[in-house]
């Protein structure tokens, strides 16, 4: 039976939003189970992808029209291939985590909800769908509830991080809508359908490289690549957790995601010919980030400022064009979106127990709260790096990779390495270990029960897993990384 | 049962402990029952690999079996075993000590409230030591190499109340991952060579495959990882702070287990390093320099657990020494007995420690008089250390006559001095040692706690291996290290030289520290000028990481943090700030007049007709 | 002989529409200004009979002298903006507007200097009213019938407006 | 044919405001109901006469697919404007029938516009419309506010005009004929001659006037800012429209030989666009940043326009009718939340979500419509527009377009902002809105409007490719 | 003189200009109405001069013109209407004291 599994995926958020809309803001109990449900119905759909799916071949699977605007080139196609389905089990594992962590929250439950479905119906549209026109219009509905709900539930100066990272990220996607009318223009197959466009169209070299900088400039910002990621610390810092869980997990995804899908797959030569930038832009990233981490004393800021450097890596994985590199770049995407997000959520846990965020008076959460801190530990440990969990699998075959391609850059990028068991550690030795402060001042922190520890309990258990045993990732993706470097 | 079955059991018994430990045994009371179950896991491990020992000994043919663990299509990783007769004795060795010190520790931790997350941690430590010990790949054991470092940071860091603890555990994690970085950058090299990295590959095929100048390379970089985990040269200072966590732990950790797995990771990769000569001297230099700091770095020391740390890495430095002149069989010998007699000196401190109410000072223990200091306890110190020394009838002995002669038959009689010169001074400070501690001092502490038997076994089994272990096995392991049964005038020459060094040494020790009425602390050392004072500052080399550190890093991530709050930042809120300034100018062009809306409309016009008529 | 009495005249009706318009821009006067206005327009009218279109001069000088101008002097005086004093002049104003009518004023005759305009000399062709009366009903019925509408929306309008009381309902936010 | 089209009930209107107006006293409730169903019945008219076609008064008035997909956007403005001005407070009960009557002629002005093939039915079409938009500013009872905002509405107004009619002059000169087709046919031999340009532009500068382009845009602002909400709604929305028709009849009658205006059209757009979005960053008052925004919206229709091509028209068409929603709805939002009809303030929407969460959602989806963000209707219409002018050509122009739309996020999220966010407002400080039933209808209508055809725009786009197949 | 063109265009450019001026530099509002007057004065004279010297349909030209009156009758209207109102709201007609609504 071919029952639509694609679509059921994405219109099962948009459903729960819409029945979010008619629910009375009283009964928040229905409306966080609603959002369970939707959230829930993707999740199942992701695994089913997951186990269905045959790696052999590397051709979309899936594929749904439904219908198509005559003349304009422009259809609503759905397809997914070994690229997507990890980031869409990603997407899916993100959304139901952050909807369990977001469970106690009392203010304005409904519109945050909603939000939050829309922001993730984006996400799943952007990694679905095949065609231009409906990959932008995806693309812009995942980053516009951000400004929302940084704007309401966020904290710090909000109004301020919420313009910088709406408006940040809608000056990249302006490049990528210009890159996309271009393309349909040089392409001469008169369609925005990538699909035809990946089999059929040809460029000529000076066109790749010029739309090859417009669409990693584009795609670039919303994967926070070095000169463009100012957005990404404060934008984090001031989201709630859910929030800024999906935002940091999915959509910093979606940039990479687009780079590969786009940019990649369409210019050969321009990926040859911008493969420096590429890669400095990746090492940079890394070693940029992660020094600035160190001088961090907000603890959301330190995770804004990881996630950008783990970004680094995904961005150093693409650059060196080889498979290795590619299959590491496509696996830190999965392990980097999992970790971020479990990083998040302990750190939104700590916010909640301590109302606290800043290092210097955080003392001893490791007695205080034993459960939550190990998720914290446990998380920083996949942040730096540690064999067993999946940041160094993905870390080790990015610089394999790099080193296969140029020594300089290899060896810049273990020093991140180093850099990044510097910052992790720094927190533990000033804020986890050690005695906790006296009970009078700050707010004795609760520990999780089983219940509130459910979504880390999920992301931890996926990140083990991915450690353990990484080969169940990279044999979806090795099939579709050959097919994308098949013009090189 | 088959070899693999027993080995499986033998690797995985700490696993399983760790995991009972971890997720079923959580509630307060069951706290001893968790280290019970430990210690008899760890047991049935040790045992295990002893059968194993027993089995495989005289087999020559390594038992491989493995499983890819990640492929694509330029190479290949494997998780699995290699067992050859070099892992063999490693894991035998590895098995019995960490059983031995999980077996002390039960009395050492007995009233320490964490002892549920100390048995944890020492079982996933044991596991990790056992499996890097056999893994078949070299990127497998830096895996494991990676968890022991982990492993290690967590168990420095045990009191982590106490902020020195806090400290070393931060300081040794960030050294051995600095090193672990040069493991890491030739693991990758060789797989970007050789598509693989099995060791039964390197070991055969690498030297052949690889031009020798890559060969220096990976071995120096190899080397990096090295120094980082065993504590060489520029990489050892964080070896004797981490003496802040608790003595079994040093005991198993600091002085068998962890730090020997730089060396066995040389002495198993030895046919790939003995390609390039060049590396090969650098390896030498390196250790010789390590071994002399550290050995005149123990010769003022007052604290007990740092002397022997400072001995452990003198000792290291000798290994790779010996490793570096061609001499790895000796050196790996002297790894096996080196573990056994320095676990066990430290397990005693860790006794004369608590015997002396918790200072680690070895005047204040010489001060508690013979009646409370168990006469067990005194002998096993003095077996231990004698040990340490290379007298004749200890397993200390063997190794290190083995080392002397294959340098002497390699000719290479420089080497042969400064090994002569180490093994002088370790023997004077470890007698010095071994004199102020068995002190007849004038306190007499009335409540003398009679030693449980276990802890007594588990003391007095290193002893005894110490003591006959080694000759017990001697005619089996003569045809692997090469030892000469019946001895020439070489060895006669040899043993002579090496045994007169350390009588003399011991007759000055004693000079200044055995006789009744001395009362001297640092013996000759005050003598020499500016040495003490060297001494005092661990020859600089904190100093210079402090440096490297504040210097480097602190001041780098303030700079990029500053380019990012001021250059990138700036730039981005002038973007939206101009919008909004033009903004403003924009809207002041309507000054409400009408007719100057008007005039500018016709003056608009103009130019644009203008522009038409003369433009096309 | 007849031709030169036909340029006298001809001259003549240029110079009173010419000399009307300066008055009725120029003058302060803001009654001077409405005279000359309908001087202004009796000239015109002249200037269509030069051009062989009677009805449109007789309509002109109807509605245009007739309705128009006198509207436009009875607002003058039902509203006493006789005795309103002329505000001061701002120069750079006047200088602005003046350079760029006289502007416009160049740069259009030289350009109808230099067209080549296709002209028949002698009219050929029914311009009587009868045509036009044709005309208008067979091809401009429907902008007929839109004029009456629009004469009857501004009759109705400037009644409304204009008898509005005074009383202002709400207080707009200040803008500055 | 005649009976059932929009002009002749259009007149029927008219006359029956006309009678209403003739009475003494005037019962507004039963009234306004009744105003509503007119409305209603003209809309029913335009959609029947949907597929009429034919050419009448000697090729003077035309009807054909283009004018009547134009007049049935007109008059559905024309029908959501007396929707939504049922109780229109700020003008006084005696005049209302007026205020309607003159709404409709100036409609009915604006319908005949479309069709129109000849200059002086044309001009003729033009003025009714004007002059009855002139009359309705002046009918808001605030005082100095609408008196100013009307003088200086009919001064720009009959100025733009009286050039218009001279350059109609010179073009009639040139072209010895009135008829739009046959002086598009001589277009390509008048070039060389100056006179054309100075005909041609004169007589665009009353259609730059109501579409308030770059040189005649300066009175947007003020007659915005002191009309009355419902009517200000109507001009920025219908007449920009109708203006915006006559354009594209005269592009689609000049075809290929307009392309040699370009540099001048991608001028004037680039200048519209970007004053327009650059005063609106600033505003304090709403009605006035609507104004703005729709001088810059103008932009973007301009740009769409200007490719004549079919894509780019029927973009532009599109995007004019996603326009009219938006901004109608816009205005509707800003006559809600003023108590009797006086001008907002933007931090008036503060916390708005707790007064009405309805109007709060229907102000978020509008002005996120207008900002151009997925899946509305404003996004896809500007992604049709800009589309078509990479394709024709114009990527600067496009690159320009696209930052000026994200300059211009910058004010509507601002706004959405306020909406959604409630510090700064004591617990009681707010009273909650009360939205009739019809008005509620409207709310729900929009919207599901806004989103559907965003996300399906095949359904519309259909519609448009036919109206203009003819001409390509 | 009278039989070729260039006089009549002449004649209304100037008419045409003088009209311009009084829009852009009157100050009275009534004065602005009058330019106004003058400008659609010159568009007729225009289009007489073109129907009467072009081989065009004769009534065209002067349809035109009357339909311009018609308009320029309304336009003097509603003008003064509204003039009247700025006078009853201002108490004055100068059009440079009206700038209240700005930026």
């Amino acid at each position: 039976m071919n029952l639509p599994i694609l679509s059921i995926i994405l219109l099962a958020p948009l459903l729960a939003m819409a029945l979010i809309l008619f629910v009375k803001e009283e009964n928040s109990r229905l409306i966080k189970s609603i959002a369970l449900i939707g959230s829930g119905i993707s999740f199942l759909g992701s695994i089913y992808l997951v186990l269905a799916y045959d790696y052999h071949s590397a051709e979309f699977r899936w594929v749904e029209q439904w219908f198509e605007v005559p003349g304009w080139g422009i259809q609503f196609i759905l397809g997914v291939d070994g690229l997507s389905i990890p980031l869409v089990l990603l997407t899916s594992i993100i959304i139901f985590s952050g909807v369990l962590v977001s469970q106690n929250l009392k203010f304005r439950v409904k519109e945050f909800f909603a939000l939050l479905l829309l922001l993730v119906a984006g996400a799943y549209g952007v990694l679905l769908v095949l065609d231009l026109f409906f990959f932008f219009l995806f693309y812009e509905l995942a980053v516009i509830p951000m400004f929302l709900l940084v704007n309401i539930w966020g904290t710090g100066n909000k109004t301020y991080a919420a313009n910088k990272l709406t408006l940040y990220l809608l000056a990249g996607s302006g490049l990528v809508l210009f890159g996309f009318f271009i393309l349909y223009f040089v392409s001469g197959l008169n369609t925005f359908n990538l699909k035809d466009m990946l089999e059929l169209a040809s460029f000529s070299p000076g066109m790749q490289k010029g739309l090859f900088i417009l669409f990693l400039i584009g795609f670039g910002t919303l994967s926070a690549t070095w000169p463009f990621h100012t957005w990404s610390p404060d934008g984090y810092a001031s989201a709630p957790t859910a929030a800024s869980m999906l935002h940091a997990a999915v959509l910093k995804t979606l940039g990479a995601y687009g780079i590969l899908r786009v940019a990649v797959a369409l210019f050969p030569e321009g990926a040859h010919y911008w493969q420096w930038l590429m890669l400095s832009f990746g090492v940079i990233n890394i070693l940029y980030a992660a020094l600035c981490v160190i001088v961090q004393k907000d603890l959301k800021y330190i995770v804004g400022y990881s996630c950008v450097s783990h970004m680094g890596i995904v961005m150093l994985g693409i650059g060196t064009l080889t498979q290795a590199g590619l299959n590491g770049a496509m696996f830190q995407m999965f392990s980097h979106g999992i970790m971020t997000a479990l990083l998040f959520a302990s750190v939104g846990y700590i916010y909640e127990a301590k109302k606290t965020r800043n290092l210097d008076d955080l003392k001893g959460l490791f007695k205080e709260m034993p459960k939550a801190s190990t998720f914290f530990i446990l998380a920083g440990l996949t942040c730096l790096g540690l064999p067993g969990l999946s940041g160094f699998v993905a870390e080790f075959l990015v610089i394999y990779a790099t080193f296969s391609v140029s020594y300089v850059f290899g060896s810049l990028a273990l020093l991140g390495l180093v850099l990044s068991a510097i910052y992790i550690l720094r927190i533990l030795k000033s804020s986890f270990w050690g005695v906790p402060s006296d009970k009078s001042t700050a707010p004795v922190g609760v520990d999780h029960n089983w219940k509130t520890a459910l979504p880390q309990y999920i992301l931890f258990s996926f990140l083990l897993l991915l450690g353990i045993c990484p080969m169940i990732l990279i044999q979806f993706i090795s099939q579709t990384s050959i097919v994308l470097l098949r013009g090189y | 049962m088959s070899h693999l079955a027993l080995l499986n059991i033998s690797v995985f018994s700490n696993f399983v402990a760790f995991l009972l430990i971890t997720f079923f045994l959580k509630k307060k009371e069951q706290r001893f029952l968790a280290a019970k179950v430990a210690i008899t896991l760890s047991g049935l491990g040790a045992l295990v690999s002893c059968v194993l020992l027993f089995q495989r000994f005289h087999l020559d043919i390594a038992l491989t079996a493995s499983v890819t663990w990640l492929k694509w299509n330029t190479g290949e990783l494997l998780i699995g075993y290699y067992l050859d007769k070099v892992s063999l004795m490693m894991l035998t060795t590895v098995c019995v000590i960490s059983f031995m010190v999980q077996m002390y520790s039960f009395w050492y931790m007995k009233d320490d409230a964490g002892i549920r997350r100390y048995y944890g941690t020492i079982t996933f430590f044991s596991w990790a030591m056992i499996f890097f010990v056999v893994s078949i790949d070299l990127f497998g054991s830096y895996i494991f190499w990676e968890l022991l470092g982990l492993a290690s940071y967590l168990l420095i860091g045990f009191w982590h109340e106490k902020p020195e603890p806090r400290r070393a555990a931060i300081k040794a994690f960030i050294m051995t991952r600095f090193g672990d970085l040069g493991l890491l950058a030739a693991v990758i090299l060789l797989l970007v060579k050789l598509k693989t990295v099995a060791i039964p590959v390197l070991i055969t095929a690498a030297g052949t495959l690889l031009s020798p100048q890559e060969v220096f390379w990976i071995v120096v970089l190899l080397f990096l990882g090295v120094m980082g985990k065993s504590a060489q040269f520029p990489l050892h200072s964080w070896l004797p702070d981490a003496m802040e966590g608790p003595t079994p732990v040093s005991a198993l950790i600091h002085s068998a287990t962890m730090v020997a797995a730089g060396v066995y990771l040389l002495v198993r990769l030895f046919p790939l390093i003995a390609f390039s000569e060049s590396a090969m001297t650098y390896i030498l230099c390196i250790g010789a320099l390590t071994s002399l700091i550290a050995a005149v770095m123990a010769l003022t020391e007052k604290d007990m657990k740092r002397i022997l740390a400072y001995s452990t890495v003198s000792q290291l430095g000798f290994m790779v020494m010996a490793i570096g002149a061609g001499a790895w069989q000796g050196g790996f010998f002297h790894l096996l007995t080196h573990a056994f007699f320095k676990s066990m000196l430290f397990l005693l401190a860790g006794y004369f420690i608590h015997m002396a109410h918790h200072s680690n000072d070895i005047f204040s223990m010489a001060k508690v008089s013979y009646g409370t200091k168990s006469k067990l306890m005194v002998a096993l110190l003095w077996v231990g250390s004698l040990a340490l020394c290379g007298l004749f009838p200890l397993s200390g002995f063997l190794s290190k006559e083995t080392i002397f002669g294959s340098l002497m038959e390699g000719h290479h009689y420089g080497v042969y001095g400064v090994a002569l010169l180490i093994s002088f001074l370790t023997a004077y400070y470890t007698t010095r040692m071994a004199f102020i501690v068995s002190r007849n001092g004038e306190v007499v502490d009335a409540q003398e706690n009679s030693l449980p038997l276990y802890m007594k076994i588990s003391v007095s089994f290193l002893g005894l291996m110490t003591l006959i272990g080694f000759w017990i096995f001697l005619p089996a392991l003569t045809e692997f290290f090469h030892l000469h049964s019946e001895w020439h005038a070489e060895q006669w020459v040899n043993f002579f030289i090496t045994t007169i060094g350390v009588v003399l040494a011991i007759g000055v020790s004693y000079f200044y520290f055995g006789r009744k009425q001395a009362t001297s602390e640092k013996g000759w050392v005050s003598f020499i000028p500016g040495l003490s004072g060297l001494i005092e500052n661990k020859f600089f080399v904190d100093h210079f990481w402090k440096w490297v550190v504040d210097k480097g890093v602190y001041r780098f991530s303030r700079m990029s943090f500053w380019t990012d709050v001021h250059i990138i930042n700036v730039i981005v809120d002038q973007v939206g700030l101009t919008a909004i300034r033009c903004g403003k100018k924009a809207a002041a062009l309507q000054m409400g007049q009408v007719q100057q809306y008007i005039i500018t409309a016709v003056v608009v016009s103009l130019f644009v007709v203008i522009y038409l008529i003369f433009g096309k | 002989m007849l031709s030169l009495i036909t340029d006298l005249t001809f001259l003549f009706f240029v110079v009173v529409t010419l000399g009307g318009a300066v008055m009725a821009v120029g003058l302060k006067n803001i009654f001077h200004n409405a005279l000359s206005l309908a001087l202004t327009l009796f000239g015109t009218a002249g200037i269509f009979i030069f051009l062989r279109s009677e009805f449109v001069a007789l309509i002109q000088i109807l509605i245009y002298a007739g309705a128009i101008s006198i509207a436009i002097i009875f607002a003058i005086m039902l509203s006493p903006s006789l005795s309103l004093k002329p505000s001061k002049r701002s120069v750079t104003k006047i200088l602005i507007s003046l350079s760029v009518s006289l502007l416009v004023f160049v740069a259009l005759s030289y350009i109808f200097i230099h067209t080549p305009w296709v002209v028949l000399p002698e009219m050929v062709g029914d311009n009587s009213v009868k045509h036009i009366g044709e005309v208008i009903i067979q091809r401009y019925a429907f902008a007929f019938e839109l004029i009456s509408v629009v004469l009857l929306v501004s009759i109705l309008g400037s009644l409304v407006i204009a008898q509005k009381d005074k009383k202002t309902t709400i207080q707009d936010s200040p803008n500055d | 044919m005649w009976f059932y089209s929009v002009e002749t009930f259009l007149v029927l209107a008219s006359l029956f405001f006309f009678s209403w107006s003739l009475r003494k006293e005037v019962h507004l409730t039963l009234f306004h109901k009744l105003v509503g169903w007119a409305g209603f019945l003209v809309l029913l008219s335009a959609l029947f006469s949907f597929d009429f076609r034919g050419v009448f008064f000697q090729e003077v008035y035309v009807m054909d697919g283009f004018s009547q997909l134009m007049k049935v956007i007109l008059v559905l403005g024309y029908f959501i404007t007396l929707f939504l001005a049922q109780e229109v407070k700020d003008v006084d009960g005696k005049h209302q029938p007026e205020f309607y009557l003159f709404l409709t002629t100036s409609t009915l002005g604006m319908v005949v516009l479309v069709s129109a093939k000849d200059l002086i039915t044309l001009y003729t079409a033009l003025e009714l419309a004007s002059y009855s938009l002139y009359l309705l500013i002046p009918m808001r009872s605030n005082g100095k506010g609408s008196a100013e905002a009307s003088i200086k509405y009919i001064l720009i107004g009959i100025a733009a005009s009286g050039i218009m009619v001279y350059g109609f002059s010179l073009l009639f000169g040139l072209t010895q004929t009135t008829y739009l087709n046959e002086i598009a046919a001589q277009l390509p031999l008048l070039y060389q001659m100056p006179i054309f340009w100075v005909a041609f532009f004169f007589s665009l500068a009353g259609f730059f006037f109501k579409l308030s382009f770059f040189p005649f845009h300066a009175w947007t602002p003020d007659v915005y800012e002191a009309g009355n909400t419902q009517v200000i709604g109507f001009i920025s929305t219908v007449s920009k429209i109708a203006g915006l028709s006559v354009l594209i009849r005269f592009m689609l009658l000049a075809g290929e030989t307009a392309h040699v205006l370009d540099d001048v059209w991608v001028a004037i757009a680039i200048a519209t666009m970007t004053i327009g979005n650059l005063s609106a960053l600033i505003q304090k008052d709403l009605k006035r940043l609507l104004a703005y925004s729709s001088i810059a919206q103008a932009g973007y229709l301009l740009v769409g326009v200007l490719c004549i091509s079919e894509k780019g028209i029927s973009g532009a068409i599109y995007y004019a009718a996603a326009y009219l929603v938006m901004n109608l709805t816009a205005f509707f939002i800003i006559s809600q939340l003023s108590k009797n009809g006086n001008n907002v303030p933007t931090s008036a929407v503060k916390g708005l979500f707790k007064r009405s969460p309805l109007l709060a959602l229907t102000l978020l989806i509008s002005f996120f419509a207008l900002a151009g963000i997925p899946p509305l209707a404003g996004f896809t219409g500007k992604w049709f527009i800009f589309s078509a002018a990479v394709n024709s050509g114009y990527n600067v122009l496009a690159l320009v377009a696209i930052f000026n739309s994200i300059i211009s996020l910058y004010y509507y999220l601002m706004v959405v902002k306020d909406a959604y966010s409630d510090e700064g407002i004591e617990a009681g400080g707010l009273e909650p809105i009360r939205l009739k039933p019809a008005y509620q209808i409207y709310c729900y209508l929009s919207i599901a409007v806004l989103v559907v055809t965003g996300f399906f725009p095949h359904l519309f786009m259909s519609l448009t490719k036919q109206s203009i197949a003819v001409f390509f | 003189m009278i039989n070729d063109i260039t006089p009549y265009l002449i004649l209304s450019a100037a008419l045409f200009c003088i009209g311009l001026y009084g829009l852009l530099a009157r100050r009275s509002l009534i004065g602005i109405l009058i330019a106004t007057e003058l400008i659609l004065n010159a568009a007729n004279i225009n289009f007489l001069t073109f129907s009467r010297f072009m081989d065009v349909d004769k009534a065209v030209g002067q349809i035109f013109t009357l339909f311009v009156i018609a308009l320029a009758a309304a336009e003097v209207a509603v003008g003064l209407s509204i003039v009247l109102v700025v006078y009853r709201n201002f108490n004055t007609i100068n059009v440079e004291k009206m700038d209240h609504l700005k930026g």
